[in-house]
């Protein structure tokens, strides 16, 4: 039997078995759970090597599944953080209430992931997509807070996206009567010039809803910081992801066959720098961390749509490594909020405070992503933030490099909030009983922390498989490797590192950090925050010295024009309006005899009236 | 090997002259500064004796490893901010450990300063410190925009991301940037006011108010060493300024000459300027600097 | 010949004025009878359908008069499966009602001998070859379906009955005078002879008479002027009729407008007609449906909207069409039963039968819940379930014959079918259950019935393979016009011979 | 080679040159002197020539200067404040009231004499003392720290008890923590 069919095969009875062992006992349930998810880990990597294809057909339609080195490269963060995440959830969902269900969508999830990447036709792709929307939707309602409006919010712009992308489906089978994407984009470029452009714009609805672009991106706060913070590190990090490996494809197989002077890449291109720009002023903004990093993760993804509508072989190469990198680091961010929710009981930015000394190596695992998100070297996300840059000057997109530079300094706003909120600060007596995480949960963590720093200096683990990945989509190395195209690498044997002088500067920079800090540190002697220069006063026990109430009011003061309105607004708007007018329809059925019997009088002369232009 | 070793040494060097220059130009700033307001003010050397003293205190306490660590971030910046920048005009002893591309890493490095010095301050759990981060912050996304326009334009003019390329380019063509392309340089002097946060952007550090924000904590050895990290820092930019719009520096003196009277700029304005509430800063930031930037961009792309 | 199709009409009649005898031997009876008579039919039709699908259509005619004359019985691919699903379904909703609220001796007697008769009418409408025979059997349905909607005691049922009926009798005048129309120009009633002289009819006299059937049998059909009653009916009835209505009555009223305009006239214009009247029918009412608190009249809506689409994949008129139009008839035949036997259940005990007193009945009631989400998750159309491939192959169908509009349409109308749904599925799990509800576990039959129901469900969408053959052969039957007047007509030859 | 005695001699030498160059003061401003110290600081007297400037928290500064009278709360406020500065570190008592109490000599909440409770280095007589003797004030000091005579602070170390009695005599209610260093 082919090994594809294996894996799936192993997601679903594992689904299933996992459902009804929870039921039975919360061991059993637990670890058949963690079993599923690394049996079909290893069946990918040990079992499935790219291009073994299995094809089949089924109601008329040629289907065929099958791994080409990109899916291959996304699947590396589905499966990465997806087991990651599992391992985490188990002691971070300890005692909650409905776990089958949970283990159960959780799966679901990974498995429509893995059946998306793999699925080389259409339908499947959708078939899968849409077991990814209602798995994950599943798990947003699943605390079962403010469910009708997160979830049906969630939900119903998921629909339109899915609708946008079965649509184009429609017409794509009725044009080439294939589902084969190979068959797409073979017969693409014979299309007429009214479908060249509907398509992708319906396809990129489709992907831009779950990516969060812009005017799409509002059930993501939502959605993002009502579900369980174990799924939403897989929901931000991978889940979204398939939005853009979507986009990847669109954009590198079909936008590729129209002529440039529609700009379809420009629009896309301007709506990501928004997402970003917009999306980090909000994210200051918010004083809940599952919002702050929810809003956080829609602007990160603003940068890698723009990466991918620009399009160029470094652009593209940002994009994809800083979508694998934002897996890394927002991952373990969520996780690091569950962490602090499992421990304190709220997430709330205002409450916590001081909480490094209790819990040191969450505080580490923050910092470095914290780091690599706010993309300061060496950590990995400077790399990606330098080649996105680099790319966008040379594609001369210098307004776009200014929005996304603004967006990425003013991110350490909300960056530093987050520290300071849950870490710094006064250590309140209240939160003096708090202890470190169990160690299930701090190790992932860890694991990704160590993951950012060994990327942020040996990219080249990472650029390889993405370079072969974009080979295989069709983009031609001009010189050798993309990587070559940035100044900021350079290539010792067989490995690519970054500028040796790079190496010297951050060797001196840890130097310094020892030097200066080891010796004198031991002098000194730790006193508590309690004991600080309040103009002689002696703060009591009990008094909250911690600044925390609109943290960042004057800044915000300054932005107050742009963030008047919030984008829901207007939606919300357009809701109404619907509501009222399916109100007024409602009201035909009047519950009235007579007045049905009027109707069909009525009908009747409308068809004697309008028989000549009704029928020959 | 040989030019990393020398480059090393230079880097050394620098570092010291560095520390002298910048601790001479605040002497120096505090005596003319007391010279406009009709006082006699301290001698030049002031700093330098402020600086021995504030080692020779002792420093009992921190509040835990953060705060320890901070003063220790800006230093490591300043530090590395200086070591990629050249110092001189092809000198192969001054020239630093730069490379292609060090346009970019030095708007990160610069940044990245201000926040480690944020993370220490808010360890320190003083509301006042905490405060003042967050003002540093937001003025800092402030002069950001209209530094990074800057920088932008003269990529796009020069077409490299390299100091050196740039100073080279002035060299060859006898003319410096700013005269050659007026609007970049504006838009980054605007930004650089920014920068040295005097008055009026010293909001961040209001003595009387916030207890001078976010080093209200630190004493002694903390504060020598965010004294010295913020003279060489102000050399490091000050030498940046001069690379990148005053054509270099061919030897020392004329580098600190045209160090000095940029610094004047800051200084001067700062004197006879109130201050600036933060939003007011950033929106001053967001608005004709933020404009000149833009010209210049648009100068840069069309001519 | 394992039996002739008179059996599927005469015995269920039989039986339906035999129950009462039986009630005299053994009271249980009443109950077994008509299950196993259902069965028995069930389990012929489907061999007879086998035997069709081998030797061709099967034309049976009644005391040996021979078409145009006497009446006959089609028993096609086509009919064939219509038939074998409406057994079917009338076999679930016996399996479900067995018991259901414990009905007492008296009623239930009456209620199996409605539910037999409403059956007999529904497959006659759809095996009989014979127009005026063909309004009996309407008859005969609509009849017991009056008196089914009005089975409770109370002033609701009564008023939703009357109005079916008022609706019913204007329908069954249209019909008469349509029939009367043709038969005063052709002098024949049998559908093939009319079919084969359609064009001797003056133009004006047969678009009137398309007029008027389209009157008459569009109430039965429930397209949109037409179809006020369905919502009070559906929800006055019990539950169980609820199901047999949108499973099995609304599809005889399709068959029979659709046989109308495939077979009898060939009025060009007649398809945009119904793809024009499908969409306006599917807007007006899912738009309805939102707004909807009680949840069998939000059902009733749904089911009426479904009706509306199939009219406008009929409408497309290519084989695709069809066999969209008989997939998604066989896909909505079988979720929306599921959906009304699970929701009659849900509201089991509560008064006033609102959404609102669904909430938190996922923790007391899991397996109806369950089933009732997976429906709501079939309807609107998600894979891996039945829904999708219904709709998938509509859309295709749409886009094969151009009609983008149609599927940008589509497509934005289940939008809101999916909040309205979603909602539903939202409460029953995740709101706190109201006081006042007191929930009731189904009984085992019609566990068991709901069960199949959504096994079956799960696996056309998981392998839609398992319909795909038979609706293609059935879609190749009914567009067949000239074979199907040829298999009736020829059998007339020999008779005369 | 800095154990050695005769290197940590110069050694101190140079630091006490530069503490007593820069003397960064913080000005307990509750008394009437407050007023004085502006025209001290501004460019009629000038003291930054001196080196003196004011300092923002006690973390920072080198010398605190108790400008008049004390109160029984506001001890509470200055004792803290000492205890927050870090070594070395001076006192200056500014005007009678901190020497006897002054014209509140006899009220019922004033604090006496300073020294019982501070080590006071450096008395400003007057009332109230001009800048001119401010300034004399701060140039005595000066010379204290040269000549080493400035031990304010380790008196207060080896009499710590002492000054805890007289300290808590006066405030009721002590809630400080320990002064440890």
């Amino acid at each position: 039997m082919n090994s594809i069919v294996i894996i799936f095969l192993i997601f679903l009875a594992g689904a299933v078995l996992t459902y009804i062992g929870q039921r039975l006992s919360n061991i059993l349930g637990s670890s058949l759970f963690l079993l599923t998810i690394f049996a079909a880990t290893a069946q990918f990597y040990l079992r499935v090597n790219t291009g073994d294809i299995f094809s089949f057909s089924l109601n008329g339609l040629e289907m065929e599944w099958g791994i080409t080195p990109i899916s291959w490269l996304f699947s590396l963060i589905v499966l990465g953080l997806g087991s990651m995440a599992a391992v985490y959830s188990i002691s971070a969902m300890k005692a909650k209430e409905r776990l089958g269900y949970f283990y159960f969508n959780f799966i679901m999830g990974i498995f429509s992931m893995m059946g998306i990447l793999l699925s080389r036709d259409l339908v499947s792709f959708f078939i899968f997509w849409e077991i990814m929307t209602w798995s994950s939707y599943m798990i947003v309602i699943y605390e079962g807070r403010s469910v009708q409006k997160v979830g049906i919010k969630y939900f119903l712009f998921s629909a339109i996206g899915a609708y946008a992308m079965l649509m184009a489906i429609v017409i794509i089978y009725s044009q080439v009567h294939s589902v084969l994407i190979e068959d797409l984009v073979y017969s693409f470029s014979s299309f007429t010039l009214a479908y060249k452009i509907w398509l992708p714009i319906l396809l990129l609805t489709g992907f831009g809803v779950k990516a969060g672009m812009m005017p799409l991106h509002v059930w993501a706060p939502g959605a993002y910081s009502h579900s369980p913070m174990a799924y939403s590190s897989l929901f931000s990090g991978a889940l979204s992801k398939m939005g853009v490996y979507g986009m990847v494809l669109v954009f590198s197989m079909l936008i590729t066959q129209i002529p440039e002077h529609l700009l379809i890449r420009e629009v896309i291109a301007w709506l990501g720098a928004l997402t970003a720009a917009i999306g980090t002023l909000w994210a200051i903004a918010q004083d809940d961390a599952k919002k702050l990093l929810a809003y956080s993760s829609v602007a990160q993804l603003g940068y890698i749509i723009t990466g991918v509508a620009v399009g160029t072989e470094l652009a593209m190469l940002a994009a994809i490594f800083l979508a694998v990198l934002h897996a890394l680091f927002k991952g373990t961010l969520f996780m690091v909020v569950g962490a602090i929710e499992k421990q304190t009981g709220t997430t709330n930015l205002t409450e916590v405070t001081g909480l490094i000394r209790k819990m040191p190596w969450t505080f580490i695992a923050a910092l470095m992503s914290i780091i690599a998100l706010a993309g300061i070297p060496p950590l990995g996300g400077f790399v990606g933030k330098w080649m996105l840059y680099e790319a966008l000057i040379a594609s001369d997109h210098y307004i776009l490099v200014v929005l996304i530079f603004f967006a990425s300094t003013a991110g350490f706003l909300y960056c530093y909030k987050f520290l300071f909120g849950f870490f710094l600060g006064q250590e309140e007596k209240e939160w003096a009983h708090v202890k470190e995480a169990p160690a299930t949960m701090v190790v992932p963590m860890l694991i990704f922390s160590v993951l950012l720093f060994v990327l942020g200096t040996f990219p080249g683990l990472l650029l390889k498989p993405i370079d072969i990945g974009m080979q295989e989509l069709g983009y031609a190395a001009s010189e050798g490797h993309y990587w070559t195209m940035s100044v900021l690498f350079n290539e010792y044997g067989n490995a690519i590192m970054l500028q040796p002088i790079l190496y010297a500067i951050i060797a001196i920079f840890l130097f310094f950090l020892v030097f200066l800090t080891a010796k004198a540190f031991k002098g000194t002697r730790y006193v508590s925050t309690k004991d600080i220069s309040s103009s002689g006063e002696v703060p009591g026990e009990f008094e909250n010295l911690s600044f925390k109430e609109n943290f960042f009011q004057p800044f915000l003061r300054a932005v107050e024009p742009v963030m008047k309105r919030q984008i829901d607004w207007y939606y919300t708007l357009v809701g109404n309006g619907m509501e009222a007018l399916f109100n007024f329809v409602r009201r035909v059925y009047t519950g009235n005899g007579q007045t049905y019997a009027i109707y069909a009088i009525v009908f009747l002369v409308i068809l004697l009236l309008l028989k000549s232009n009704l029928f020959g | 090997m040989e030019s990393l070793l020398y480059s090393i040494l230079g880097v050394l060097v620098s570092l010291i002259l560095a520390f002298t220059v910048g601790m001479t130009y605040m002497g120096l700033s505090r005596k003319i500064t007391a010279r406009i307001q009709n006082r006699i003010g301290p001698p030049f050397y002031q700093n330098f004796i402020d600086a021995m003293k504030l080692y020779s205190k002792s420093t009992g306490i921190h509040h835990g490893v953060m705060h320890h660590l901070g003063p220790a971030f800006i230093m490591v910046t300043s530090v590395m901010s200086l070591m990629i920048i050249p110092i001189l005009n092809d000198s192969a002893f001054f020239t630093n450990m730069n490379f292609h591309g060090d346009l970019i890493f030095l708007l990160y490095i610069m940044t990245f300063g201000p926040l480690g010095m944020a993370l220490g301050a808010g360890q320190t759990g003083n509301p006042n410190s905490a405060i003042g981060v967050t003002r540093g912050l937001s003025q800092m996304v402030g002069f950001e925009i209209p530094w990074v326009m800057a920088i932008i334009a003269l990529m796009i003019r020069y077409d490299t991301s390299s100091i050196v390329d740039i100073m080279n380019i002035q060299a060859d063509a006898g003319r410096w940037i700013m005269f050659s392309s007026p609007f970049t340089f504006i838009a980054a002097l605007l930004a650089m006011l920014g920068m040295f946060r005097y008055s009026p952007f010293d909001i961040v550090g209001a003595p009387t108010e916030l207890a001078s924000g976010p080093m209200s904590e630190n004493g002694g050895k903390y504060l020598f060493t965010m004294m010295s990290s913020s003279s060489i820092f102000a050399f490091a930019k000050l030498t940046l300024y001069v690379n990148l719009f005053m054509g270099g520096a061919d030897n020392l003196l004329v580098l600190i000459i045209k160090t000095f009277a940029l610094y004047m700029v800051p200084l001067l304005y700062g004197t006879v300027s109130p201050r600036y509430r933060t939003e007011q800063a950033v929106r001053y930031f967001w608005g004709w600097p933020s404009f000149f930037g833009l010209l210049a961009i648009l100068y840069a792309v069309f001519f | 010949m394992v039996g002739s199709p008179v059996l599927f009409v005469a015995i269920p009649l039989l039986t339906a004025f035999l129950i009462p005898l039986f009630a005299y031997i053994w009271k249980e009876l009443v109950r077994i009878i008509p299950g196993i008579v259902i069965l028995y039919l069930l389990v012929l039709s489907v061999s007879l359908y086998g035997q069709v699908l081998r030797e061709g259509t099967i034309v049976e005619q009644i005391a040996g008069w021979a078409p145009p004359w006497g009446i006959n019985l089609v028993f096609s691919p086509f009919t064939g499966l219509l038939s074998t699903l409406m057994l079917f379904m009338a076999f679930i909703i016996w399996m479900y009602s067995y018991r259901f609220k414990n009905i007492d001796f008296e009623p239930s007697k009456k209620y199996f001998i409605l539910l037999l008769m409403l059956v007999t009418g529904s497959i006659g409408i759809v095996l009989t070859g014979d127009i005026f025979n063909q309004f009996v059997f309407i008859e005969i349905m609509s009849i017991s379906g009056y008196g089914l909607t009005a089975f409770y005691v109370g002033r609701d049922s009564a008023e939703a009955s009357f109005k079916y009926l008022i609706m019913g009798s204007i329908s069954s005048m249209f019909l008469l005078l349509a029939i009367i129309l043709i038969y005063s120009q052709l002098g024949t009633l049998n559908m093939a002879d009319i079919a084969s002289k359609a064009h001797l009819m003056k133009p004006e006299f047969k678009i009137l008479a398309l007029i008027f059937f389209i009157l008459g049998l569009g109430i039965e059909a429930e397209i949109f002027p037409l179809n006020g009653w369905a919502p009070d009916v559906y929800s006055q009835a019990p539950g169980p009729i609820g199901a047999a209505f949108s499973g099995i009555v609304v599809k005889a009223g399709i068959y029979a407008l659709i046989r109308v305009i495939y077979t009898l006239f060939d009025v060009e214009g007649s398809l945009q007609f119904l793809v024009i009247i499908g969409m306006i029918t599917l807007i007006i009412a899912e738009m309805a449906a939102i707004r909807q608190d009680k949840i069998k009249r939000m059902l009733a809506y749904s089911s009426i909207g479904q009706m509306g689409l199939v009219l406008v994949a009929f409408g497309i008129g290519t084989h695709e069409g069809v066999f969209a139009a008989l997939f998604l008839m066989v896909s909505h035949a079988l979720i929306k039963p599921l959906l009304f036997l699970s929701g009659s259940y849900l509201v089991f005990n509560s008064t006033e039968k609102s959404i609102k007193e669904l909430n938190g009945l996922g923790k007391f009631m899991p397996l109806t819940s369950f089933l009732f989400a997976l429906g709501a998750i079939a309807i609107v159309g998600l894979p891996p379930l039945s829904g999708f491939w219904a709709k998938w192959s509509v859309l295709t169908a749409a886009a094969n014959s151009g009609m983008l509009l149609v599927i940008g349409l589509v497509l934005a109308i289940s939008i809101v079918e999916i909040v309205y749904y979603f909602r539903v599925v939202n409460r029953i799990y995740f709101f706190k259950k109201e006081e006042s509800v007191v929930p009731k576990i189904p009984t085992i039959n019609a566990k068991f019935a709901m069960v199949i129901l959504a096994v079956i469900i799960v696996a056309i969408g998981f392998y839609p393979d398992l319909i795909t053959s038979y609706l293609h052969e059935a879609s190749e039957t009914l567009l067949d016009k000239g074979n199907y007047i040829q298999n009736i007509l020829s059998v007339a030859q020999q008779v005369t011979q | 080679m800095i154990n050695d005695k005769n290197s940590q001699k110069i050694v101190d030498h140079i630091h006490n040159f530069a503490r007593k160059h820069s003397l960064w003061v913080l000005a307990y401003g509750t008394g009437c002197g407050a007023i004085e110290i502006p025209p001290t600081m501004t460019s009629r007297y000038d003291a930054e020539r001196l080196g003196v400037r004011g300092a923002a928290t006690p973390r920072q500064a080198d010398l605190l200067l108790i400008t008049g009278y004390l109160t029984t709360k506001t001890l509470k406020r200055v004792i803290r404040v000492y205890e927050q500065m870090q070594d070395p570190k001076y006192v200056i008592g500014f005007g009678s009231c901190t020497i006897n109490g002054g014209m509140y000599y006899d009220s019922y909440n004033t604090i006496n004499a300073l020294d019982r409770y501070l080590p006071v280095d450096v008395y400003i007589n007057g009332c109230m003392p001009r800048p001119e003797a401010v300034i004399a004030g701060f140039t005595k000091l000066q010379e204290l720290i040269t000549a080493g005579k400035a031990d304010g602070a380790a008196k207060y170390k080896e009499k710590l008890e002492w000054y805890r009695k007289n300290q808590k005599n006066v405030i009721p209610n002590w809630t400080m923590p320990e002064y440890n260093w």
